[in-house]
């Protein structure tokens, strides 16, 4: 949640807030969490119009950044969807397209990246697997070499919008090593079995695949060279869900101040009570260094700074235990009203939780960074 | 038995014997659900075998023996399914008609609270009210001899099912807020008058209800303790809810179960649980997890040895009752802190799950934990109370103490910091 | 150069060349001691190369430019040694001089202070006070001319060396107690009735002085502000401490060193140390250290990252100069949390050494970790402030604010939680 | 902290009360900072004929407890001990006694216990050693079998009272097992490096062995069978710690309650200020949890209960956390008097702080609690 930003930033941020609040308020959440996908892809054409799926696609391709720094213009929306728990697939989306614009095949990028751009087609990625998830050794499944293409064999989990994605972006490895498939849902061989979430709209499946037999032409980026793309990968996806949590814990903290001025009891409003005053004064601390470390990640990693691989686990780690930690306190602030499903806190919650665990905890990405640190 | 109090040794090899032979053993975890139908039937045979209401006079169906005894039936009892469907009416809202109801209400009540065939709860909480339960806006209105009730209660548990609720509503807008209350018994069933709400929560469950009185009329013998004394009422009231939910004082042994062995965590994970969740999640050889599981552990042993430690200070009179607001104050932060230990041991496997299978148990958990830390008296209101009652503690300045409640209500939003 | 203001990217080219030729990268940890002797002749380089009071105006010496330039500066510098020696003196009491002192004070005292040939502190708290530093009981008697000054001040740092401490004092005492204050430039070397006394700290250093005044006379121009102006210029000062404390406004760059590097630890162990520490013990590879040592790297992170936030929403104008305070409480919880890391990490080898050997540092870091959640006001304090001036939530009930403070000091000892 | 005492143990309560108020004031203790040894051995033979050494021994050589219980007995003098932060080898003479009690020789019994109950011997364990402390799996000082006796070679650390102690209880490893030694100080080839710590009367020193040569009647027990017997003294030793720092925080708790109330700012007394009184109820909690887990586990231990190993771990994980928590924010609560040299709040944080890492790091028990639940 920069300080600083452009009139074009500003610009975009505006119209994402507004279209959120006409186009996905809380009431229409709360409607889409009966719906399978969570979200309506008639919308998600809208949210494409907005721009939101083509920053990372390239000009040739009908895509644009505003600023150059792809990444930290996707954390505005980003903040937006966590201010308002909104639904859609915005972060495998543009993971995928970050990663074909860097590494895919002129075939992929001039096929896939349009269709993202406007909406019309949902991708997402294939990465994690059950026993050491994200994480680029965890990875399993099997691409093995067969005639001119490979088969996969073996199981993706925790797969967000899985169900509703037109390409998965798999993560796999070879002899050589680490290599990445664009795989169309429907191939043979796919099976997809939807899953639901803690969150209300936000679905996560698992994707199987049973001998799956793959063009050479599927493959995105180098055989076996595809390490440092599944990191950047991560980095992007970690970095946007840092910039959502961040909306989302801003957006509570925000009403929960303005309930504690406005609700009375002893004769006073709450916010006068001095111990709970102070732990609003730690929660604005944490509010503001969760700000502070979303900004700096993704600015590191849109720059490929040397240190942008820890500092993005410092925010993953800093945002995912403080995030938690805010919203526990707000409901307890909010009292009996907090914990029911009437009010908007559990959404919240709900969001905040997810974001946690997935893509790696705190506790996971604190062990990366002391490896990074060579500890 | 003669008049020679029974003492504690042949009491223990009393309800050893009985227990064994009436009631059932635990076995795996405790099936909530079916333990409430079953309740019924076992509070009945409890009562009969004289021990319901332990403590209580037996001029009121009470087996007329201490808290010690109490204590020593729960220690006995803790490998047994117990009755749970009795821990309000019985732990709570009995020990309050004892301590303030009139002959009448006591005599006719209580036998049949303790034998689980009346069910009471509190209505004390209003929307407005918060943890402010002496800023009640409900109104009881005098008329001949009966009391004319309106308003809005919130946060009662079992509403559609209960018998009674102990209603605290305004009986007089000139006196200020503390002395304008009285207590009231409310039948609950067919009442003209009374609409019934449940309330959802956050994680889907509608444990709790909203009552909306409109016009109830209540006979006046139905007043609890005197007019306008309704909040001392609500004191003891308070008080044994602590207490209840503690696991201290009256309510000592009502919930059952182990505590040493991590089984009463108010609806989280036993530590068994949270090793199967490492285990499925192929964690449970990874330090900082075993940690957390071990932090888990640790608390649980401890929030056990606090209860007991606490009970001990009030048989010996060390500690005055007031002291059940610190083991509360100790589940109130354990039992979240419980939650987001669950959440990072079960990582992925906590929140996300396939299709038609049921939430994941963190998740639910997560969403419902705060229920301890606020109901029952929140955790500030215990700091409050931990801090000066307790430790005697200057209390907070009051800018509603002393004024006649009218002009609170027309005060409000206009708090400048000046006390009255 | 001209009129127009030096550019940022110019401004920046500048300093990298000058600060290449002239001054030491650091190299290793930095030796406070030696620092501190070579502190004086940097400065002076510092000043005559137009880098010292870079957002001062040139008047008073200041190279006439703004805080957006100093940040550049900080920026360029943070490899190289810097003299923190004169931390308080420039980053506190200058810009406080600034703000209110008279012609006569700003011209005499500022350049010699931006050079470092003048050293000025500050004298607010007293032993009585704590906190309340408007509360303070020194009093300054007019006589003629002059001001007489006499009692106590506390925690200050430097007072055998330092040459002029800026001194709160009480100059109206039936006045309210923030309106009777007045603030006073005091020399304090060799001026006749003023004792300085140590004050040996529970890990056996001696940083900070008590000083005594026994009818110290000062000459009338060194009041500073208005008479009985002295709580908005103490206010003022308050704020310029918990910046620099912080590392923003008037005091970015200032104390050196590269946060995100971990460097800036205020005394405790850099995130290289804890490894090394882990190392020494053998514990490196234990999962539950490891999540303590990336903890550490984390918080040293994202302080520096909140840091940085702080001084650009200053910058631009989003956040008040108010906001120090925020970065300043940050500190004072993460600082002590390092020492029990430290302590954790570090286990037996953290708190016993050999007969000859030096005190651990764990131990020592852990003893004097919370100097700084204490000095330049408390967490408390910011909580204070970041509550009620950042998110304007209601102030504290006052019960001395508007009694003549004659009365509040007969009242004390009698408090009923009633305001004035 | 036990609410129900016999009025024996109340009246030892007070007599080792009144003997440390006068013999061993915090000035006192301030001075013996500068000693070598950090206690006065007269004064030690005062405190044996209190009883406080004799509570293991057995009647026959002149001691006994108070109670049939004693290591209830004993947490009575340590919660002492630890609210005036006293000086003495309490701690490693008993652990030492309650061994020999349990698994000496008749010899060994004979010839040491009384001279431990007096006062006039000293003795402490020599138990843990770098690399993996604090646990039987880390012992490696080898005992080799040489000729009638045995030889020690190996070197053992932090050993409490090294420098000032008689006899040293070894724990050694011989290929049938663990097995124990008593070893008088002095022997060819035992070489004491004192050591200072944190504390300011407590000595940690190290103790080498160069091939020092045994007879066969130094060994106590069984020769391989000392596994449980160490875990026995490590049980003991952390009781006694834990209820050591019970009393220290106690104390402490107990006059910063005192202060806040006397201490005015703003015109009230500090204790009037929510936020701190909210803090100051969470201590109480923290407070009377520690005294009631420290003395559940002393009961367990003196019951040779089946779960005392998890109890008196999960003491030591509770009050080793909490009591540094505590010490931090009474220092807090005190304001800047709160980190003077002349104020003794430092003596409490200095004693809480060694015996939050000696005998084993909450983290560290708390890691052996997993093993014990077999996790």
């Amino acid at each position: 949640m920069r300080l600083e930003l452009s009139e074009d930033q500003e610009f975009f941020r505006e119209t994402t807030r507004r279209f959120l609040e006409s186009e996905a308020p809380l009431t229409r959440v709360r409607e889409l969490a009966d719906t399978a996908a969570g979200f309506d892809r008639g919308w998600w054409l809208k949210a494409g119009e907005l721009g939101w799926t083509g920053l990372f696609v390239p000009e040739a391709h009908g895509g644009g950044s505003l600023s150059g720094r792809p990444l930290v213009d996707a954390v505005i929306v980003a903040e937006e969807l966590g201010r308002l728990v909104a639904p859609g697939p915005f972060l495998p989306v543009n993971v995928v397209a970050a990663a074909l614009a860097a590494s895919g095949s002129d075939e992929q990028r001039a096929e896939v990246l349009p269709r993202l751009g406007t909406g019309e087609m949902i991708a997402t990625w294939a990465f994690a697997e059950t026993g050491s998830p994200w994480d680029s050794g965890g990875v399993g499944l099997v691409a093995e070499p067969a005639g001119d293409g490979f088969t996969l064999t073996g199981t993706k989990v925790w797969v967000e919008a899985a169900a509703e994605a037109d390409q998965f972006l798999v993560t796999a490895r070879t002899e050589d090593g680490l290599t990445q498939f664009l795989v169309p849902a429907g191939t043979d061989g796919v099976v997809v079995t939807p899953g639901r979430s803690m969150d209300l709209v936000r679905r996560y499946g698992s994707v199987r695949f049973d001998g799956a037999q793959l063009p050479a032409s599927a493959v995105v980026g180098d055989v076996g060279g595809a390490a440092a793309d599944a990191e950047r990968q991560l980095q992007i996806a970690l970095s946007l869900q840092c910039a959502e949590t961040v909306g989302a814990i801003d957006r509570v903290f925000e009403f929960t101040v303005e309930y504690m001025q406005e609700r009375f009891a002893f004769g006073r409003p709450i916010a006068s009570f001095q111990a709970l005053k102070h732990r609003v004064a730690d929660m604005l601390l944490w509010v503001e260094s969760a700000k502070a470390t979303s900004d700096g990640a993704a600015e590191a990693i849109d720059a490929g700074a040397a240190d942008a691989p820890l500092l993005v686990r410092a925010a993953k780690a800093y945002v995912g235990v403080k995030s938690l930690e805010i919203l526990q306190d707000c409901v307890q602030l909010h009292g009996g009203i907090g914990v029911t499903w009437e009010h908007d806190l559990h959404l919240y919650l709900r969001r905040v939780t997810v974001n946690r665990a997935v893509y790696g905890t705190p506790e996971h990405h604190q062990e990366r960074i002391c490896r990074l640190l060579e500890i | 038995m003669g008049d020679e109090m029974e003492s504690l040794d042949d009491f223990r090899a009393r309800a050893r014997t009985w227990l064994a032979t009436n009631m059932t053993r635990r076995a795996g975890a405790v099936d909530a659900e079916d333990l409430m139908e079953r309740s019924s039937q076992m509070q009945a045979n409890l009562f009969d075998a004289g021990f319901a209401g332990i403590a209580f006079p037996r001029e009121y169906g009470g087996a007329g023996l201490t808290l010690e005894h109490q204590e020593v039936f729960a220690q006995e009892a803790a490998p047994y399914e117990m009755p749970i469907a009795y821990v309000v009416s019985i732990g709570m809202l009995a020990p309050t008609l004892l301590d303030n109801g009139s002959e009448v209400l006591k005599k006719r009540h209580l036998p049949r609270m303790l034998r689980g065939e009346e069910v009471w709860i509190q209505l004390l909480s209003e929307p407005s009210g918060g943890s402010d339960m002496a800023g009640a806006l409900t109104r009881a209105t005098r008329d001949g001899d009966s009391w004319v009730l309106s308003g809005s209660k919130i946060w009662s548990s079992g509403a559609f099912t209960a018998d009674y609720g102990m209603c605290l509503a305004r009986t007089d807008w000139d006196a200020p807020k503390h002395r304008g209350l009285s207590m009231f018994a409310v039948p609950l069933q067919g009442t003209p008058g009374l609409t019934i709400e449940p309330i959802r929560e956050a994680n889907g469950n509608a444990e709790f209800c909203q009552e909306f009185f409109d016009d109830v009329v209540l006979p006046g013998e139905n007043l609890i303790g005197s007019e306008n004394a309704g909040w001392s009422v609500a004191q003891s009231l308070l008080l044994h809810e602590r207490n209840a939910v503690a696991g201290v004082g009256y309510g000592v042994g009502l919930i059952g179960g182990d505590a040493e062995e991590g089984e009463t965590t108010f609806g989280g994970p036993t530590v068994a649980e949270l090793i199967r969740l490492a285990r499925v999640r192929g964690v449970s050889d990874e330090g900082p997890i075993r940690q957390l599981i071990a932090e888990a552990y640790v608390q649980s042993i401890v929030s056990s040895q606090l209860g007991q430690r606490v009970m001990t200070g009030m048989r010996v009179g060390t500690y005055k009752f007031q002291w059940g607001s610190l083991p509360k104050l100790g589940l109130g932060v354990d039992v979240p802190r419980l939650a987001e230990i669950a959440v990072a041991v079960a990582g992925d496997e906590g929140v996300i799950w396939e299709g038609d299978a049921d939430p994941a148990e963190p998740s639910l958990f997560l969403l419902g934990c705060r229920a301890v830390s606020i109901s029952g008296g929140s955790n500030e209101i215990q700091r409050n109370i931990v801090s000066e009652r307790l430790l005697g503690l200057p209390r907070e300045p009051s800018f509603d103490r002393d004024l006649p409640f009218n002009e609170v209500v027309r005060n409000r939003g206009k708090f400048t910091g000046s006390s009255a």
